[in-house]
């Protein structure tokens, strides 16, 4: 079964495997031919924007998906691990299921994004380019696939299989900590992922498909209350094997949001990885924890769901007024980029413990407008750091004038981050705390949550004055304003951040099927 | 001679092959003195005829001499893993500097065929005595080949060290295999089953202990944890030839005794069909497992990240890897022997290409530390990525193998519902990151010495043989129904099921 | 009184006891093998008994013979071994070969 | 005149974006880098305004709303949309005009400037926001631009931003700004999702139909007027605004005496009629204590800009106690006078800086009525308008608001009289500080011979905007009877609707009906104007006697009520306050986050460095092996067991065979 | 008390106290001597259990091979006048208690555990049932040792050969 078909193969197997395409043919380019390398691996990425863009453009935002795979788009089933068996009641059966809805859509879109802008961003990288774009096509794979799996099986094996290129991204390319920047990452998460596979295996044998009567791994099916077998590991409704089961999963989505405790491995991910790597680690593989829980906690755990909804929410209350708080404290720029991330990824929290469709659609639209902002930011500070070789922010000062045009990308991307109306952060944290205010359980650690808002702004502005306000040092008298290719960096992703700001509906109305559907299966509502 | 025991004779054609081989080996090493390709050639051809003929007997099922072997699908399965092995452990030894070194050219060819030999019993056999006996051919081999270099040091100390220890745990084995043997009166697995089964309800302190002294014997063998301790010096020491073969078939293979050893045993012999096994009430060697299992794990992975030697590296993740099987075994039931058969076919390709990489990469830099690999991975790219493939795969990174084996383990610990240990075994997963991640970090992560450029030369022949672990440690991670379906077809033992 | 099983199977343990102490304490390695030898020879001494009061026959006596056997292939190989010790040491003694260690 | 009122205040308020983005984008291609189209577009603007207004008059209200997006079917709806009414249409004429004047003042006035260029585009930008502001019809489009107002007056108050105080400044405004704004924000979501909606019209109708109300519908008017309270400055928000005169002069009288800061007037004025009996109690109290408490911190001003400054907080506060009695069209009406003239005063103020070359210490000049003529009499026009001297406009809005209150004071007695106490004080205040910058600023002697010798009266560009503010400033603009704007066209227009809730009585405040109401400030008008009178006439006249007759020896008084002045001096000491309590706890919590996290969180999780020091053996090996890339929780914990465990492997294979004799006996005992 | 049982005791208490003096002589000539009475003794507990034929391959196996092999090893690797030959004892607190409880357990099991007691069957002589068995029910192991035996062979020459 394969929808929209190019070439015979299905457009999402496209959009995953196009990256493997390009790394395949990296390989056979002798690394001396820098410059085809570089814009060979910037192909992909391009023809990765159009099909999203096709994607997109077809795209019926009605269907809501969630649950049903006939209200899925695009999907694609093909049998990968079919065996009779005699052990585990019967077949093992886990389908190459691929397939997008309301809420992985706009994923797709923002990591085509985005892995076109870390390809930009990439230019500064000046040794061994060809391992380095070889594992970031890898990476855009993973990422890619992630968001498109229905199977868990599928869901696990691209969420883990990513963090081998990113382990190398950081490590090999990385700043002076590098090597212990990525293995902390690498072992977080890595630890998170034990958490998830074992939720996954015991998912896999409550379950009992309701047609064919076998265990599966198939996601929609597992989001059947009636596919899971109540006499078994995780059966029945609200037992506690299934709250720790949620925890679990929990956790290892957690690790990769980042959420309070587990996030100090971010800010020293960040700060070692190199400008695209942290780009594309803000943009896009956070979001990877927070559309986890979305798609895959949530609906199959509806009652654990509900039931952790307020220590999720406190976590996400933590998450934003912790890491403003500690973003306050930093001396370094994009490790006060990073802590904002904490801060920021907290919104998508609260919206998802919301459990309201208008915190649904805060928390997706603010994956994807942190996604944009924060790689603006990102590459901001890459931008700073290419020229001055440092990034303290006490090292600055009065670049407003010296770099006008940078000034007028970062402030607007500074000014998105702070959740300024117009700007496309202002309406998902809006959505997020109206629906954190919908819902009464959590409503005072929605009232806390505003001062996030305020925290916000202070560091921020308090950035702003630092670096780009005031007299220019005089070792930066030499300093360039930014050039043509980083500006094509960062201007697509500001006037996305700008038109979003002022026209959201286009892109909201993508989701609200699907969110709403998320809600429904949550509440038990229909 | 009587007929009924040759009745069967071809059923153990496999087996007399090898030995056929053997002594051809023998012959023409001494005849065609010092053209080592030639007898390895021979070995490896009847290796692959051995091989043929395993796979002629594969599904049969039927006993030989008079109950002392049987040829089942597990025993096929594990002479399959075997033949392999070895078949790849002799084209190591072509390419391998310490043997290219050695005085002696050959006899490491004869060895390993004894070796293998002693392997196949082990497999097959269902009598203590025939367990004990082919467990020593073995081990004697293995004795031997520890010191094969003989010229080193750190060899003949290998070597002293191996006998040692291998003759104190078989030593306590034998004794302990007399007492069960004084209880039930037979040598025999089944009969001891069916003895045991008929007693009822077995809790005297003799069968424990008699348990946990036969544990050290089969312990020894696949190095676990607290029957481990040769482990590290001796891979260290031993040739890497012999340290892969040590870590591959000789562990495989006493894994196989093992786990068909407590198996049977240990069961209730009235029940022996499909998916439920029973054990026999009061014997609490799941239990005994499990303790040696976490043991296995935390030690191995604990201290294996204080390795700067490759090879001693490689024996602790050994060490560990043996606990991970283990935990199949203590499911006791169908689903983890399958699990424990896919481990083992993952572990023999990502560990034999571990080896292969390091002899690789030592015969160059005359030495297995992990701190001369520095920068390895940007002078031999190829090299090092294979090693990163399987350091990942051992790791059990999703797309390996090693994965797919873990996958299974663990799947089958969270069928049973043993979630702790799951848990454990998960966790211990992570831990085992930090050394195997190290192998990557030096080689990829961090800037050579200064003047330190060295590259790894390897012909196309190395090419080959990465690729040969390499591809199937991917591919296997990716497709692996028949990884699967072979391990499912196999894992079922004479009588039971 | 007779002589029975545990008789012989107390002398046994009491010899296998003495083997091990033998492996654990003694510093020379022709001597760990010594120690090795009884460990075998209490088997050994089981096996008989338990073939004798068992009314298993020669069945245990077989197995005994198998077990010398090996013993002797052990021994061999063992003091090759020590022998090819001996050239790279100077010395025997099991606990001054430790080049190789954690 | 449909299509007037439909498309019109779109043109309205696209035309300052489209001369933010010509500037921004195109300034410098431009010749004088774009100046005039930005002050002929603001002309325009002003003109187009007009025309608004009077196509209002003529047809009433228009309201026009479109779906801005929604969430699903129809069950969330978010709508964009304007409304013209009678608030509206006179803001937008105050807007436009006022920024116009600013444009064109500010081209002389910025000349030369580095950033001439950029300055002239954010004016544009912030006239937008605050153009949008004024316009929209619903609440969540109001905290929009109420927030892009914040952004670019950032920009402006910041614009010089080489100097330490002016970032300073700008971060503050708009950090106590987003302290209100969350409240603003809290407000607007109880509202929407009680109600459902974001317009205006629906909320009111929803209030009325009883979907909100009681304590929460009094916590929803609060929390919408804290968003008042930060834009407004009234008390304890107020602190930003005085520190905001960093930016430059212009401004500081676009957006801080007549636009930016009346927004949380227009705000208040816009939901007054569902703020609840309480809501209302606690907007007087409010604006009562921000007007008294900056009236006495002006006294002792000397930067003149800051005496306007505090001036400005002052009569906000009048403007928002006027709502909070009930008077929301007097408030409104108070507005719209003291935007032009307090416009005049700053841009009197900046032409007096201008022409003293960047001198705001009033204790600098002196006798610069001869110097500057001009500047002199706009600038005595505009002080008579806010001290209420009469024919000014001043007069007439300030005493309607003192009216008021001693209506509301009469119909709720009690405490509630301290309400008209404060205004009335607060007049005479305002009198005597506003007389006292007079006088020593433009009267008496130059104290500072040099600067005064180099002053000279501003050019044309900068006194024309200043003439026609204080010709704005005389009461013949909206009202052609003197002493009483009820007849004017502004009071006929705008009346003071009957609140939603009338008839409901608070803890203090008692809701009466409009008509009810009207007869009450009837009887107080002329008590009022008389006591206002008098009360402004002896602050003129104390001023004099201190400052320039000095019968009275100011030093020494000074000496005598030394604390008093400091208090004042020292602006109530409320920044030392809040950076004693509210900013430094922030700081603390901030480093002691970012502490915990490196240590604790980091720590716990690494837990590496903690162990070894406990272990304290191999030490340096550890540092090698594990810290050297792997440390980490696991790390610490691996490599610290891992050390023990591998202190088995001693290389001496009696003790490996030992411990597999150990291992033997602990199993044996474990599995008895 | 009969014969046997008088005997008994005293190749038991032979065994016993020689074998003490194996694992504790100072002098490791003494050792295997003192080893040399052991095996014998444990020769004389084959005879007295019947098992004739086990107890001459004991006697010839043992003493006359392994006990001369491992003398030779002595002779090879120690100079007899040396002091070297003088070994002291290793981990002798641990190695007591290890041995001992280890001992002790097993003591206990024997004690303890029901074994399987059946009227012995005897046989006129053991070779000829040993020798049926041998090529009957024991063919594989009897094969097997041989190869056991080869590769010792082997090994063992590969040792013993000269190093260039």
């Amino acid at each position: 079964m394969v929808q929209f078909p190019i070439l015979g193969i299905g457009i999402l197997s496209w959009i995953v495997f196009l990256p493997v395409i390009g790394m395949l043919i990296l390989i056979f380019i002798p690394k001396a031919y820098e410059k085809t390398i570089k814009y060979v691996a910037m192909i992909f990425p391009i023809l990765q924007i159009i099909l999203s863009v096709v994607l997109l453009m077809n795209y019926n935002k009605d269907l809501a998906g969630i649950n049903k795979l006939e209200s899925f788009q695009f999907v694609e089933k093909l049998s990968w691990i079919n065996i009779p068996a005699l052990i585990w009641d019967g077949t093992i059966n886990i389908d190459y299921l691929m397939g997008i809805d309301g809420i992985s859509l706009p994923m797709i879109i923002l990591t085509s994004i985005i892995g076109f802008v870390g390809v930009l961003a990439s230019f500064s990288i000046k040794r061994n380019e060809k391992g380095y774009y070889i594992l970031y096509l890898f990476l855009v794979t993973g990422m890619m696939g992630t968001f498109c799996a229905l199977d868990l099986f599928l869901f696990f094996v691209f969420w883990e299989i990513m963090l081998l290129p990113m382990y190398f991204l950081i490590g090999i390319w990385g700043g002076e900590r590098r090597e212990y920047a990525a293995i902390k990452f690498f072992l977080y998460t890595f630890f998170g992922g034990i958490f998830m596979l074992i939720t996954i295996i015991g998912l896999y044998f409550s379950s009992k498909d309701p047609v064919t009567g076998l265990h599966t791994f198939n996601m929609l099916t597992l989001m059947n209350p009636a596919a899971i077998d109540p006499n078994s590991l995780l059966g029945g409704v609200g037992t506690n094997l299934r709250y720790l089961a949620f925890v679990a999963l929990f956790i290892g989505f957690a690790i990769k949001v980042p959420i309070f405790p587990f996030h100090t491995w971010l800010p020293d991910a960040h700060v070692e990885a190199p400008t695209a790597i942290s780009v594309i680690l803000a943009g896009v593989l956070l979001k990877m924890g927070s559309y986890g829980i979305m798609r895959i906690s949530y609906p199959i755990f509806p009652d654990a769901a509900v039931w952790f909804m307020y220590p999720m929410a406190i976590l996400a209350m933590i998450n934003i007024i912790y890491g403003a708080l500690c973003a306050m404290a930093q001396k370094d720029f994009k490790k006060l980029i990073a802590y904002s991330s904490i801060s920021h990824m907290g919104y998508v929290m609260l919206g998802i413990a919301s459990g309201t469709a208008i915190g649904f659609n805060g928390a997706v639209f603010q994956m994807f407008n942190h996604g944009t902002i924060t790689a603006v930011l990102f590459l901001s500070v890459g931008i700073i750091y290419d020229r001055a070789h440092t990034r303290g922010l006490y090292d600055f000062g009065g670049l407003a004038n010296k770099m006008p045009k940078y000034f007028a990308v970062i402030i607007i991307a500074f000014f998105a981050s702070i959740g300024l109306p117009g700007l496309s952060a202002f309406i998902s944290e809006s959505f997020v705390f109206l629906g954190g205010f919908k819902n009464e359980t959590i409503r005072v650690l929605t009232i806390i949550s505003t001062l996030g808002i305020i925290l916000n702004a202070a560091y921020i502005l308090w950035t702003i004055q630092r670096i780009f306000f005031g007299t220019l040092p005089e070792k930066w008298n030499e300093i360039t304003d930014i050039n043509g290719r980083e500006l094509l960096s960062t201007v697509p992703l500001l006037l996305i951040i700008i038109i979003l700001g002022i026209f959201p509906s286009p892109f909201i109305n993508l989701m609200t099927s699907s969110v709403n559907q998320l809600v429904n299966i949550i509440w038990h509502l229909n | 001679m009587q007929p009924q025991i040759l009745s069967k004779i071809t059923y153990f054609l496999p087996e007399t092959v090898l030995i056929i081989t053997l002594i051809v080996c023998i012959l023409a090493d001494v005849i065609l003195k010092k053209k080592s390709l030639v007898v390895s050639g021979l070995a490896i051809a009847g290796l692959l005829v051995s091989g043929y003929f395993v796979y002629l007997q594969y599904g049969m099922e039927a006993s030989l001499f008079k109950r002392m072997i049987v040829i089942d699908p597990y025993a096929s399965f594990f002479k399959f893993l075997f033949i392999l092995s070895t078949i790849f452990v002799l084209l190591f030894a072509v390419s391998s500097k310490e043997f290219r070194d050695a005085e002696h050219k050959n006899e490491h060819t004869y060895l390993f065929l004894s070796l293998a030999l002693g392997a196949f019993l082990m497999a097959s056999s269902v009598n203590m005595l025939m367990m004990y006996l082919s467990l020593e051919l073995v081990s004697l081999t293995s004795y031997v080949l520890a010191g094969y270099t003989k010229k080193e040091k750190r060899s003949s100390e290998a070597a002293m060290k191996y006998i040692i220890y291998g003759a104190a745990s078989s030593g306590i084995m034998i004794y302990a295999m007399s007492l069960l043997y004084g209880y039930t009166g037979t040598m025999n697995i089944y009969e001891t089953a069916r003895i045991l089964t008929a007693t009822g309800t077995v809790s005297s302190p003799m069968i424990i202990i008699v348990l946990i002294m036969i544990t050290a014997g089969f312990g020894y063998k696949i190095s676990s944890v607290p029957f481990h301790f040769w482990t590290p010096d001796v891979y260290e020491g031993s040739p890497i030839p012999v340290t892969a073969f040590l870590a591959v078939t000789s562990s495989a293979a006493g894994f196989s005794v093992m786990i068909r050893f407590f198996a049977t045993t240990f069961l209730k012999s009235s029940a022996f069909v499909a998916g439920s096994w029973q054990i026999i009430d009061g014997i609490k060697w799941t239990e005994i497992i499990i303790v040696l299992s976490v043991a296995s794990m935390i030690i191995g992975n604990f201290v294996a990240v204080w390795q700067t030697s490759m090879k001693r590296l490689l024996a602790y993740s050994s060490i560990a890897q043996s606990g991970y099987i283990m935990l199949g075994l203590v499911v006791a039931n169908q689903a983890g022997l399958t699990a424990m058969f896919i481990y083992l076919v993952a572990y023999l390709f990502m560990n034999l290409g571990a080896f292969y990489a390091t002899m690789m990469i030592a015969n160059r830099l005359n030495s297995d530390n992990i701190e001369d690999m520095k920068g390895l991975g940007y002078r031999s790219p190829f090299v090092s990525i294979s090693m990163v493939v399987f350091m990942f795969a051992l790791s059990g990174i999703p797309s390996t193998a090693g994965f797919i084996g873990k996958f299974y383990i663990f799947s089958a610990l969270i069928e049973k519902q043993m979630l702790w240990l799951a848990f454990i075994g998960l966790a211990n997963s992570v831990v085992s990151l930090f050394f195997y991640v190290k192998v990557v970090k030096y080689m990829f992560l961090m800037k050579p010495d200064e003047g330190y450029d060295s590259k790894v030369q390897y012909g196309y022949g190395g090419y080959v043989m990465l690729m040969l672990f390499a591809v199937p440690t991917i591919f296997f991670g990716l497709y692996f129904v028949p990884l699967v379906k072979f391990a499912e077809a196999s894992a079922s033992f004479f009588g039971l099921r | 009184m007779e002589i029975g099983l545990h008789h012989y199977l107390i002398v046994s343990a009491i010899l296998f006891g003495l083997g091990l102490f033998a492996l654990i304490s003694r510093r020379n390695a022709i001597l760990i093998l010594m120690g090795i030898e009884l460990i075998l020879n209490a088997a050994n001494i089981n096996l008989v008994a338990f073939s004798h009061f068992g009314g298993l026959g020669v069945d245990g006596q077989l197995i005994t013979i198998f077990v010398i056997i090996l013993a002797v292939a052990e021994a061999a190989i063992a003091l090759a071994i020590v022998l090819n010790l001996y050239n790279h040491f100077s010395t025997v003694n099991v606990d001054e070969a430790n080049t190789m260690k954690d | 005149m449909d299509y007037t009122l439909k498309y019109l205040p779109l043109v309205i308020l696209l035309v300052p974006m489209f001369s933010f983005l010509l500037l921004a984008f195109f300034g410098n291609k431009l010749p004088r880098k774009g100046d005039f189209i930005a002050v002929s577009l603001l002309f325009i603007n002003l003109a187009l305004s007009l025309i608004v207004f009077f196509a209002f008059a003529q047809t009433g209200k228009y309201s026009y709303t479109v779906d801005w997006f929604n969430l699903g079917k129809g069950n969330l709806n978010f709508t964009a949309g304007f409304v013209i009414d009678e608030l509206s249409s006179i803001m937008l004429i105050v807007v436009n005009a006022i920024s116009a004047f600013v444009h064109l003042f500010s081209v002389k006035y910025m000349e030369g400037d580095a950033k001439y260029k950029k300055y002239f585009s954010y004016l544009g930008l912030f006239t937008f926001s605050m153009l949008g502001l004024v316009l929209t019809n619903n609440v969540l489009l109001m905290y929009v631009f109420w927030e892009l107002v914040g952004v670019s007056s950032y920009l402006l108050i910041g614009f010089w931003y080489e100097k330490p105080a002016p970032q300073e400044a700008a971060k503050k405004a708009f950090i106590v700004n987003r302290v209100g704004d969350v409240g603003f924000f809290l407000g607007i979501m109880i509202i929407f999702l009680t109600l459902g909606t974001f317009t205006f019209t629906d909320i009111f109708a929803g209030i009325e139909a009883g979907k909100l109300q009681g304590g929460l519908l009094t916590a929803a008017g609060i929390l919408l007027f804290c968003g008042a309270i930060g834009k407004s400055a009234q008390f304890p928000l107020h602190v930003w605004l005085p520190d905001a005169m960093e930016g430059p002069t212009p401004v500081s009288a676009l957006i801080h005496a007549a636009t930016m800061v009346a927004a949380g007037v227009y705000l208040t004025a816009r939901i007054f009629v569902m703020l609840s009996a309480d809501a209302l109690t606690f907007v007087t109290f409010i604006g009562a204590i921000t007007a008294f408490i900056s009236a006495t911190i002006a006294i002792t001003q000397n930067d003149i800009k800051k005496v306007l400054a505090y001036s400005t907080i002052s009569q906000l506060g009048y403007m928002i106690m006027a709502i909070g009695v009930g008077a929301m069209s007097f408030g409104m009406f108070h507005l719209v006078t003291h935007a032009f003239f307090k416009a005049c005063l700053f841009l009197t103020a900046g032409s007096v800086i201008f022409g003293m070359h960047h001198v705001q210490d009033i204790r600098e000049m002196g006798g610069l009525r001869k110097k500057m003529p001009i500047t002199y009499w706009t600038f005595l026009i505009a002080t008579f308008a806010l001290c209420g001297v009469p024919f000014t406009s001043g007069f007439l809005s300030k005493d309607s608001i003192l009216a008021a209150t001693m209506a509301f004071a009469n119909i709720n007695g009690g405490i509630t009289y301290i309400i008209p106490i404060i205004g009335f004080s607060v007049a005479g205040m305002t009198a005597f500080y506003m007389f006292r910058l007079l006088i020593i600023a433009f009267l008496g002697e130059p104290r500072n011979k040099e600067k005064y010798d180099h002053c000279h009266e501003s050019p044309i560009q900068m006194t024309l905007p200043l003439i026609i503010l204080a010709a704005l400033s005389t009461f013949v603009v909206f009202s052609f009877n003197p002493i009483g704007a009820d007849s004017g066209w502004i009071m006929q227009m705008m009346k003071t609707p009957e609140s939603l809730l009338t008839g409901t009585k608070g803890m203090i405040y008692h809701i009466v009906d409009r008509a009810e109401y009207t007869e009450m400030l009837h009887h107080a008008h002329y008590p009022a104007m008389f006591l206002s009178l008098a009360i402004a006439g002896l602050g003129i006249l104390l001023a004099y006697v201190f400052y320039h007759w000095k019968k009275v020896d100011v030093e020494k008084l000074t000496e005598k009520i030394k604390p008093l002045y400091n208090f004042s001096l020292n602006k109530w000491y409320f920044d030392e306050l809040y950076d004693a309590t509210v900013i430094s706890f922030t700081m603390a919590i901030s480093r002691l986050s970012a502490w915990v996290d490196n240590k604790i969180v980091d720590g716990v999780v690494n837990g590496s460095a903690t162990v070894t020091r406990w272990t304290s053996f191999g030490s340096g090996k550890f540092d090698n092996v594990v810290v050297d890339g792997l440390v980490n929780f696991t790390g610490g914990l691996v490599g610290f067991f891992g050390l023990i465990f591998r202190k088995f492997q001693t290389g001496k294979i009696q003790t490996y065979i030992m411990f597999l004799v150990f291992g033997i006996i602990v199993l044996y005992f474990m599995f008895r | 008390m009969t014969y046997s049982t008088v005997l008994f005791y005293v190749f038991a208490f032979l065994t016993i106290v020689s074998a003490v003096y194996v694992v504790t002589a100072k002098n490791i000539v003494h050792s295997a001597y003192s080893l040399f009475v052991t095996l014998f003794g444990i020769a004389a507990f084959y005879i007295l259990l019947k098992a004739d034929f086990i107890a001459v391959t004991q006697l010839m196996v043992y003493i006359g091979g392994i006990l001369i092999l491992m003398l030779f090893g002595i002779m090879l690797t120690q100079k007899v006048t040396d002091v070297e030959i003088k070994i002291r004892i290793l981990n002798i607190i641990p190695s007591v208690i290890f041995t001992v409880g280890i001992t002790a357990i097993l003591l206990f099991v024997m004690l303890t555990t029901n074994w399987r007691i059946k009227t012995p069957v005897v046989y006129e002589s053991t070779v000829g049932e040993i020798g049926r068995q041998m090529l009957s029910g024991y063919l594989l192991p009897f094969e097997i040792a041989s190869v056991v035996l080869l590769i010792a062979l082997i090994g063992a020459a590969m040792y013993a050969r000269k190093t260039k």
